[in-house]
């Protein structure tokens, strides 16, 4: 018996719940190489600015125990490339595309959103606000409620009425739950939780910041506790409200952590890098963790550990 | 998916042995081997299921051969801890290796003397392309450098391919005393070179490359940038390449190379941001901006 | 050639600036049964109370990737307790005391540090502001400056004037940087940084929190990038303030990278419970990195990172 | 340090074998096998010098030889990802352990008549205490429960060493259908049993525990509580006990522990702090508070 594998982010259905995380997963081209887009439940596209963007200097990562720390500053072609090129390789391949945005104020995201109606083939609008990797030191959208808001409501403004328009936390704003409130308040159909979180390496050498960048941004299995955390924490406050979780989701068994947390969708990231056959090779193993278990829908399962002991689904 | 992209495999170890400095491990990897073109890189998963090393390690493709199937040989040296923990695999062993990875070495199409240049390790993958070459009907001449004798690659392998094969170490300890360079003007002149290919760490590439543009000979150099994904997702291994439209790209080693052809490369601006590169901060003021349609991703080579 | 591995914080020299991190190390009593605990530069004792705590049930600890998540609830036998028990045993043995204190209030704080003379053994006062693990939900003192610096006023001033106050901070307060300077502007003498970052773990089979307490504290090498990125910040902003470095220090190279990144100390956590001989493997290996890099004096790669290139200490 | 405390060895695999559902893995480590006294346990590090599992795996010490200076073995069940790869090791392997840990089981200083309760894995402490029991003189009778037939622990040793071996299970796939307490009450009797040694899942040890009660006979139990460091540092591994003061205290099941007397363990509040216990919220409100020179750290056993 096979567990049903759609979920819903607003109003957007997918196939399935394993999607592919920005900036991690090129242009779908790269994956496309190893296995059929088509088969993930979707594809977030590298964050997309108004400009092209050259990003920042080599190095830009350094491994860490389980985990990396990475600063590209967003090197990407601009909208026009993205809009001619990419989008339409990745719907010409069956994928399904939840474009990301970032800018550098809600004017420039709300340009990017008007740019991206559902006749281009826009399933979603993921807004990036808090990208440790941008260009500039502050990180006010991510990190301040009143900031982001406005943001996703220039977004939501400016974005067709049918494209869900998602915000995007990092971990280690100030209070995650509390900024998801304030994206929610301003319009944002769901939240994408989290982006990285700061950090940085000494390279053991030269005792300098591995990174040209200096800090960069934390990923990989190492912050699946503390995504997981901001997953619960923030499905406590909002169990409403749909959640794409993400942050060193490795196997079937993470995605199901998610899950249980409060996500209905969960994306990876880093680990894409090591196992450029992840996604499909975790939507199986979720699949066959779901089939153990009994578990008739994957819905069952998303916010289970919310619920008390004994009312878990399955067996 | 595409026929002659890359595989992912568990391949079994078949034989770890030393070479000098060097270890060399052959793995049993049928798609791989079938696939490969000289130039091409593998990367492979490091500290077993549960390891904290989550990145994958690259490494050129140095030999293929038809045996069960078709196998793989790399060589690496021991620098940190991924070449160390497979430095102690044993045969029978399960590798998670992928490949073929990157941009071949292109191929003249006319039997032409061809100079082949390495550095360290990084001469590993000139011998599949010496092979290569050889039975297009090339001549081949070798120019191999490193620090010192025990990490010269392969120079009896050298000698035996190649029409001739010169040796360079920093300490004097084996061939002539010097880099490759000093070398390079004497060898392509005996060989009356046609083309230069080259391999090896950044700064010898961009000798290298300066050396051909002088000798007014084209060079084809493989970088090795510090890779995290080795298949074009994380855009870490970039380096700045000018593009035919003349713009230069932050070109991802992996996949738009390792390959690149020489004068193509900024070897000046590695490990920088080019004030004039596209998206650089106010790259606009300067430029016509290149137009969308006509924007190669894979501009270089 | 031996390198001077004698360090200062404040004004308190150590022996040498590997020390054990609170909670990670008991009473020094575990510890002392696999090496000798005078031979570390110090040991901070597990937070003390002014009263006796059971702490949260179990279970109370998850593995996870590089790391773990844990919430032990400040478990412990009390101030009484422990200077009659705990740290006369520690000075018997020639171990030097950093004394953590963990309190419900400045009051509570202020009256543990009045306890707490040098006469008694202590070597320095560590204020535990931002325990993850504590059995209230707020973390008011670790998240908010003029909290923490409430706190650390109170202990600076109960405490006596030859004992140093240093305060320890969590990774994931609003702005760990800001944080820092409240607190030295309030007196402290010195930061400890970091503390747990919050965190949860799902059972795999119950879907439920793995942990009893629901959300708790990460720790492990999986959060040192996050740390060290903490200390260059903090140095970059502060750099006449001493910090003890931690989160995840494993190896020798990790004390370095911390060190660079311009802590004064390192001190060694949850690592403790995987290798009980970690502290003093790590300060030989620290020892034969300095060495071999032709490092003198410990002091002089101390914030090495903030230097530019070239004016690398050693070679 | 001292003489009889822990030692952490880095330990060579002299055989891992496979007994019914079980690995059995034998290590030489003779400052171990040296100290070792039955119902101590020891710590392995799992997935190699990079693992990303971080946290020793703690298994009973089934059996110490003499051989090679001193062997030590202890058996397992597959279960997570640490236990799989254990199974995966082979001879020649090193292991990082520590051990011996923990406080043993006490012995009787006369040769009385003992009764050896095991269930699943559990039993694996109760072959050395039987034999340390059977050399004073003691007469040894085994109960071994599991849930089927290949998860019965040592069925053909225990018979060996004991009077007599009874076998419980769950499915009747082995010996008596039903729990070993289901077969207590006979076994003590026929043996004039005087004491009862125990070691099995928490839910078993209870119900052996109170069945010891009522049959008036002292029980010693060793507990599994999940540990994270087995060297008493984490405060992971905490049961409710009842000090020689009256007083609950939250105590360490690896430094504490594992044995501890029967009635002291609180076995209904176990995963809870009790009301009362020590330092519990509000404990103040109804209790004298014990002195603080009497209060004992290690107030278990
Ligand atoms: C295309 C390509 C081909 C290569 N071919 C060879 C070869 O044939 N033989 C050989 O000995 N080495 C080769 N290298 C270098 C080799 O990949 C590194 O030596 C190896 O990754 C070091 O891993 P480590 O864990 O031992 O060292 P660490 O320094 O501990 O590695 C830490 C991280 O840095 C990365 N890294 C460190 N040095 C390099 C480097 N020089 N290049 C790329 N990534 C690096 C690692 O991949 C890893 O992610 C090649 C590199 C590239 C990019
Ligand atoms: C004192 C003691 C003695 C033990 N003796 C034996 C024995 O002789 N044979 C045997 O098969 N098993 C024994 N166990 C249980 C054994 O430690 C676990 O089965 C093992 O740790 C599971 O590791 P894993 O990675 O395979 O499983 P996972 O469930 O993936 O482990 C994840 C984490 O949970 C901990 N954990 C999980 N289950 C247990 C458990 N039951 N007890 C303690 N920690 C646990 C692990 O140590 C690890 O930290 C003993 C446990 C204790 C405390
Ligand atoms: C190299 C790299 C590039 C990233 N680029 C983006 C990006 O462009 N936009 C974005 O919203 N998130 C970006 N992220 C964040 C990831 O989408 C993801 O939120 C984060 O890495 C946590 O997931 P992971 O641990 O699975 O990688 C990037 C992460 C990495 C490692
Ligand atoms: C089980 C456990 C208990 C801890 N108890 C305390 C404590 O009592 N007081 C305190 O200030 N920090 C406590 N910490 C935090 C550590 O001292 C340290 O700051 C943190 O774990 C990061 O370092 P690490 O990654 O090396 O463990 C505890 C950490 C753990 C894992
Ligand atoms: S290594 Fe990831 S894009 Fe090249
Ligand atoms: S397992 Fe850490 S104190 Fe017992």
């Amino acid at each position: 018996m096979n567990p049903d594998m759609r979920t819903r982010l607003a109003g957007l259905e997918l196939a399935n719940p394993v999607m592919a995380a920005a900036g991690c997963a090129g242009t779908g081209r790269e994956l496309a190489r190893f296995f059929d887009i088509a088969r993930l439940g979707a594809i977030a596209t590298k964050s997309v600015m108004l400009e092209p963007r050259a990003g920042r200097p080599a190095p830009r990562m350094a491994e860490t125990p389980s985990g990396m720390v990475s600063s590209v500053g967003l090197q990407g072609p601009g909208i026009e490339v993205f809009l001619q090129r990419d989008l339409p390789w990745l719907r010409s391949r069956g994928g399904t595309a939840v474009v990301s945005v970032a800018g550098s104020g809600p004017e420039e995201y709300a340009e990017l959103a008007r740019r991206l109606p559902a006749s281009a083939g826009v399933a979603m609008i993921e807004v990036n606000l808090s990208c440790p990797n941008s260009a500039g030191q502050g990180r006010d959208f991510a990190d301040v409620p009143a900031e982001a808001a406005r943001v996703v409501r220039a977004v939501r403004g400016a974005a067709e009425d049918g494209v869900p328009v998602f915000a995007k936390l990092a971990a280690d704003a100030p209070d995650p739950v509390d900024l998801a409130g304030a994206c929610v308040e301003a319009g944002a159909d769901g939240l994408s939780m989290v982006n990285c979180l700061r950090g940085m390496a000494v390279d053991p050498v030269t005792l300098r910041p591995a990174l040209a960048g200096g800090v960069g941004g934390v990923s990989g299995p190492a912050i699946r506790p503390i995504a997981v955390g901001c997953v619960y924490r923030t499905r406590e406050a909002l169990p409403e409200v749909p959640v794409i979780g993400m942050g060193g989701v490795q196997t079937g068994a993470d995605a199901l952590e998610f899950l249980a947390a409060g996500a209905s969708a969960v994306a990876v990231g880093t680990v894409n890098f090591a196992d450029p056959s992840a996604c499909v090779r975790i939507l199986r193993e979720l699949q066959e963790l779901l089939e153990e278990r009994g578990v008739d829908r994957v819905g069952d399962v998303v916010g289970a550990a919310h619920r008390p002991t004994g009312a878990v689904v399955g067996r | 998916m595409s026929d002659n992209g890359p595989v992912q495999t568990r391949s079994p170890v078949l034989t770890v042995r030393r070479v000098d400095a060097y270890h060399a491990i052959t793995v049993v990897a049928p798609q791989i081997a079938e696939r490969f073109r000289s130039g091409q890189f593998l990367s492979v998963g490091v500290g077993g299921e549960h390891s904290s090393m989550l990145l994958r390690r690259p490494f050129a493709i140095h030999d293929v051969k038809p045996d069960y199937g078709g196998t793989v040989e790399f060589l690496f040296a021991v620098r940190g801890p991924g070449t160390a923990w497979l430095a102690e695999r044993r045969s029978r062993d399960l590798l998670d290796v992928v490949g073929p990875l990157g941009r071949p070495f292109p191929l003249p199409r006319d039997p032409v003397n061809c100079v082949l240049v390495g550095g360290g390790s990084g001469a590993a993958p000139l011998f599949p392309l010496a092979h290569a070459l050889r039975r297009r009907g090339c001549r081949v001449d070798f120019v191999l450098g490193a620090s010192s004798a025990d990490r010269v690659f392969s120079a009896i392998s050298a000698r035996r391919i190649a029409e001739t094969a010169t040796f360079t170490t920093d300490d004097g300890s084996f061939g002539v005393r010097g880099r490759v360079t000093d070398a390079l003007e004497r060898v392509t002149a005996d060989a009356r070179a046609d083309v230069v290919y080259a391999c090896g760490p950044m700064a010898m590439l961009g000798r290298v490359a300066a050396a051909a543009a002088r000798l007014e000979l084209p060079a084809q150099v493989a970088v090795e940038e510090a890779m995290a994904c080795g298949t074009g997702l994380c855009m870490s291994c970039v380096v700045p390449v000018v593009g035919e439209d003349g713009f230069t790209r932050m070109a991802r080693a992996c996949v738009d190379g390792p390959v690149f052809r020489g004068e193509r490369v900024r070897f000046d601006d590695v490990g920088t941001i080019p004030f004039d590169a596209l998206g650089a901060p106010g790259w606009k003021a300067w430029s016509d901006e290149p137009g969308a349609e006509g924007a190669p991703e894979r501009e270089a080579g």
